[in-house]
């Protein structure tokens, strides 16, 4: 098969930035698109190309497939990666490619119509003998049929979108008198983020752990696992922090779930970068969850454990390469992911756009920043709030968790607010730091991870806040000596202005 | 000269007052203890402060009438003001003092649903409006029980951060 | 032996910001000294505590042991760790933090005297066997002398500082009417670094390699090697660039370079990291060139091949811990180092202190930033003017080198002119990419790796120029009328001035 | 409007026709070819160049008359103005055309030796004086054989950047 010359990356942020490194590094051309509200954006620098397909909603750029193509035929691209969410785990896009002759980097269409519905997935595991969750065979169509369904399993439930994961479209159900308003959310955020409303329901298994084991495979049948990531300390099932190995796995478990997940993958034919994630009960059964066919956002802490790049990977395999291992390498050391939000942990996680007026990132030993920002950038309102992934190496896992609070204690983002205290709190928190924590860990202790305060910093605090408006207000006296007539709104404008024209 | 600073959280601000002592020094006396601190000012709204030998790098970031303040991972928000500004300040709160309660945007966004109509009764907690930003839905709930007086928020429409939603009284 | 509590770095820059770092991931408290020139430096906003020693001139505060030792004892420091340069290959200085009960980190004042006047390490080193450079046994007194006995073994000869290493009062005579004016220069610069100005002259040999082994001992005599690091990329003795594993080296030459790096450490009794320096001529014949007895710049391509913390483990065997290897890892994958300088490259690398008024460092996968800096810092023009050391990780030297072009290609620092380029220059040379290059490789290749001009960059540079000034005329021209008058120097301090608004 | 710009090492300023055509982009005109340019301004001294799909990222570092320009790498050195600023350029240079050769500190630091008196005839090349900066010694020779007419530049005295140190006739 051919050598790719030049890839569009169908995606933006930090996973477009990402994938962009590694094509740099491999001699690829690069070539970015970009929504109206992107314009701005890291990944539209960081490429050779870059073409305008929309406006800012996802649905009218990013997951048009019309104007994805057309900007990879006027650019030349002989291929596309997809990175992860928007049309990464969309079969009819890649048939789309196909057809136009550009290689999509990532599983045959058929593998994502196997995996890509949820239900069918399901159905197909249960084919091949892995076992899974017990529920919905099928979407449900109406509200009261789902409603009446749940009543008959018993709360609590998943309702889950159909059309894709990464926590989007999902909603737990506690109570019966919440269904409603949880379905029409699943629904509206399942259309928003995957263009397809479809949700199902799941028994929701008490106190699990989400487990993923990482695959791949090339085009000759040759499919490998490289281990575990503990992906439990989830929000709204939305992953926040991840590690691997997983603290309570055992080497037998590591190989029976590997076995089973490579079983799942050449099952449905698989080609490439995919995850089998499972759910793990408090006995160490484990159940198939769904298997995503893509790229994960948590790779880093995988190729941290075992030195090789998967994006470069992808790529070769598109290319015909065969896999260069054999089996699972043994997993070297430990790595653990945090992911940064642009959000208030404070304030309900409230999303927290705007301007990052400073920025200043964690540096030293064994650690990486992937990051789609930079000091000056406006986070838009229209994506996912996530702006960077931080991940750091140890040699141990009491050692890597010592580290990402080291390096949690550099990341300085001022403009906007984000989640980096929240997360130092989870690394802290005894019930990380023993290792097993499920996926309720984040919901029952949410007051705690909010961290304590210090009075001596709060002291320092109080005493610097001083200084500054002290200095502040000198300075204003001295440089706009007009300005005290304009505080419109009690002299808060007037701070402002002061503070930009510094 | 004397500041006031209000930690958020707390109903009382305390007075703090300062001089500068040559440098970048200053003596700070809050609550009986005085202070001396070397406070150099870097020129990205953060300060180095030392306090005799204990370093802070200290982070700001003012959000409206807060200054957001990092010390060592830990962001305190306090509202610090002279005299002068913290009068205009009382006049602009008094509002919300009384039975009327304004809800507004807490981000910028897109107004997904409306939940009430012009004149409900509301009770406290109820689910009011869903405003959608960066494709997580938050539903804006009352903080009162009440009426339903003014409904600026339009579904499908785009709102800007403090963008007057509900208002209930 | 007690566990340290409380660590005081003796040192600025990265080197101490590196330092804090493990210390804080290890639970010591931290203690930064400064000079007047510091105040604002990042590492003393990074320790614990800190404590100002003196005016701008090393001599008169990083040098000063009285004021480090008041400085330990006023913060109450257990233990003093001198990073590189300054106090760290000081004799004197280690029985001073003995009389004074605080741990010194490195090792014993009596295995520096062996070493650390480089004239008594070559009379102990032709003591144990190792092989040396021909040259004085002692520093010679007078320049008569020198000279008429450079005209003796014949030029080119080199001019050492017998105080100390790291390029510093160190320079190479090609012809003798030069030797006046380097045996001045050399005394003096040795003067300033080490506050000794002794210098010895070696034979130089051609077209030598400069590669060094790293070695550790604890305090019970256990004594190993963590293998080479190639640093032939040489520029005024000074080095630019580093890597490991060497390019040049076969296992046995490893072994057998490490067995004698291994003698020669057991030889003076070393305790902790230390460093013994080769050279290794066209017939890969071996010469010891002095040990360095401290932390090297160079130290974390030799971490990123071990998965080591170096620092930790000074800090441990300070403790009295036992090492945790018993013989030399073998190394895995390759990693580079590149020093980042504050200097012009075209113009004679000038160096180029300064305001940084904007920084972005690379992120990604497998790089390292070390940095001393922070965007709105003044780089003060009193000491060494590398700002950071950017070091990559790669499963093969070939991956590495693609790494490192491209974190290079994202390293962005405005206000100030550094090496970034020139940099870029040296690990995409032919030569370099080879691996057989020696220490002239960068004076003979200076004009190459200035790097050539590419015209469509060129013309995207002067596009782009002409959109800047209209833009900045323009925004001038709205914002500030009245400075049309204001332009003294023909405009430009109104540009600037324009330009400080923004 | 037309502007004027001179790469480092040219003699000759090429002129550039540039006229704006909406949002960010810019019709502009070099020696008969002319571009569209979509250039977006980053508040940081940057801007995202798209020329027809291709994407350069373009950041600026004004040094003097020069505005230092980095894209993919390379820097290029460039001193732009307008028709009226490069006209009082014209005067501030014609100076150093003459015999007259001024040798100024290349950089803030310390002259650590003056290695000629007033008075000398230097021979082109012939070290002058000696400035150290960073701890690195850097000798500075004269760029033509002369006489010292003016020796501003004494031992053991901090200069800053652009400070006259020789001058040599």
């Amino acid at each position: 098969m051919a050598k790719i010359r030049k890839i569009l990356v169908a995606n933006r942020g930090e996973i477009a930035v990402r994938v962009m490194r590694t094509c740099k590094e491999l001699g690829i051309a690069t070539v970015a698109v970009y929504s109206e509200a992107d314009r701005s954006a890291l990944h539209v620098r960081t490429a050779d190309q870059a073409f305008l397909v929309g406006p800012p909603p996802s649905r009218e750029s990013y997951l048009v497939q019309e104007r994805i193509l057309e900007a990879a035929k006027k650019a030349g691209a002989d291929a596309i990666h997809p990175g992860y969410g928007f049309l990464s785990e969309n079969a009819s896009f890649v048939r789309a490619c196909e057809k136009a002759g550009i290689t999509f980097i990532g599983p045959p269409a058929s593998a994502m119509d196997a995996m890509g519905e949820k239900t069918r997935a399901r159905q197909n595991m249960i084919k091949a003998g892995v076992p899974v969750v017990p529920g919905t065979a099928e979407p449900i169509a109406t509200v009261e049929e789902a409603r009446a369904y749940a009543e008959k399993i018993g709360v609590p439930v998943m309702l889950k979108a159909a059309g894709g994961g990464g926590g989007k479209g999902m909603r737990k159900v506690e109570r019966l008198d919440d269904f409603e308003s949880a379905w029409r959310a699943a629904k509206s955020e399942a259309m928003n983020a995957f263009g397809n409303d479809a949700v199902y329901i799941e028994k929701y298994l008490e106190k699990p752990h989400h487990v993923e084991i990482q695959v791949f495979a090339d085009q000759y049948g040759n499919t490998i696992h490289l281990n575990e990531r503990e992906c439990s300390a989830q929000r709204r099932h939305q992953k926040v922090v991840e590690e691997t190995p997983s603290p309570i796995l055992t080497p037998e478990m590591r190989a029976k779930m590997g076995e089973v997940a490579v079983k799942a993958a050449k099952a449905v034919g698989y080609v490439g970068a995919g995850t089998v994630e499972f759910l793990v009960d408090v006995h160490r059964n484990f159940y198939f969850l769904e298997m995503n066919t893509r790229l994960q956002v948590e790779h880093p802490v995988t190729e941290w454990v075992t030195g090789l790049d998967l994006v470069a990977w992808q790529i070769k395999v598109a290319e015909g390469e065969k896999l260069p291992l054999t089996e699972a390498p043994t997993p070297n050391g430990h790595s653990i992911e945090v992911r940064i939000y642009a959000e208030d942990p404070a304030r309900n996680f409230m999303p927290s756009p705007g301007r990052i007026s400073y920025l200043r990132v964690p540096g030293g030993p064994y650690l990486r920043d992937d990051s789609g920002v930079f000091p000056g950038y406006t986070v838009p309102n229209f994506y996912d709030p996530m702006i960077s992934k931080l991940s750091v190496w140890a040699p141990t896992r009491r050692e890597a968790i010592e580290r990402a609070k080291r390096a949690l204690s550099e990341y300085v983002v001022k403009g906007i607010t984000t989640n980096v205290r929240y997360l130092k709190g989870i690394v802290s928190h005894p019930e990380f730091v023993a290792g097993d924590y499920d996926t309720s860990f984040l919901t029952r202790e949410h007051e705690t991870l909010q961290g304590k305060e210090d009075p001596q910093l709060t002291e320092a605090a109080l005493l610097a806040s001083v200084v500054y408006a002290y200095q502040r207000d000198q300075k204003r006296a001295k440089t706009l000596p007009q300005t005290s007539s304009t505080g419109g709104k009690g002299g808060i404008s007037a701070w402002r202005q002061s503070s930009r024209r510094r | 000269m004397r500041y006031f600073a209000k930690l958020q959280g707390q109903k009382e601000a305390v007075p703090v007052d300062i001089e500068p002592a040559g440098d970048n020094r200053f003596k700070l006396t809050h609550n009986g203890k005085t202070f001396i601190v070397d406070a150099l000012t870097l020129d990205h709204g953060a300060v180095s402060m030392l306090v005799d030998g204990t370093s802070y790098g200290v982070e700001f970031d003012e959000q409206g009438d807060e200054v957001h303040v990092l010390v060592r991972g830990q962001v305190t928000r306090i509202d610090v003001a002279d005299e002068r500004r913290l009068r205009l300040r009382a006049g602009t709160t008094a509002f919300s003092a009384q039975g009327k309660q304004v809800i507004a945007a807490p981000m910028p966004g897109k107004v997904v649903k409306v939940l009430v109509k012009l004149g409900d009764e509301v009770k406290e907690g109820q689910g009011l409006v869903v405003v959608e930003a960066m494709k997580m839905e938050n539903e804006l709930k009352s903080p009162k029980a009440g009426k339903v007086v003014e409904l600026p928020a339009k579904e499908g429409t785009a709102v800007e951060i403090n963008a007057k939603l509900v208002v209930v009284e």
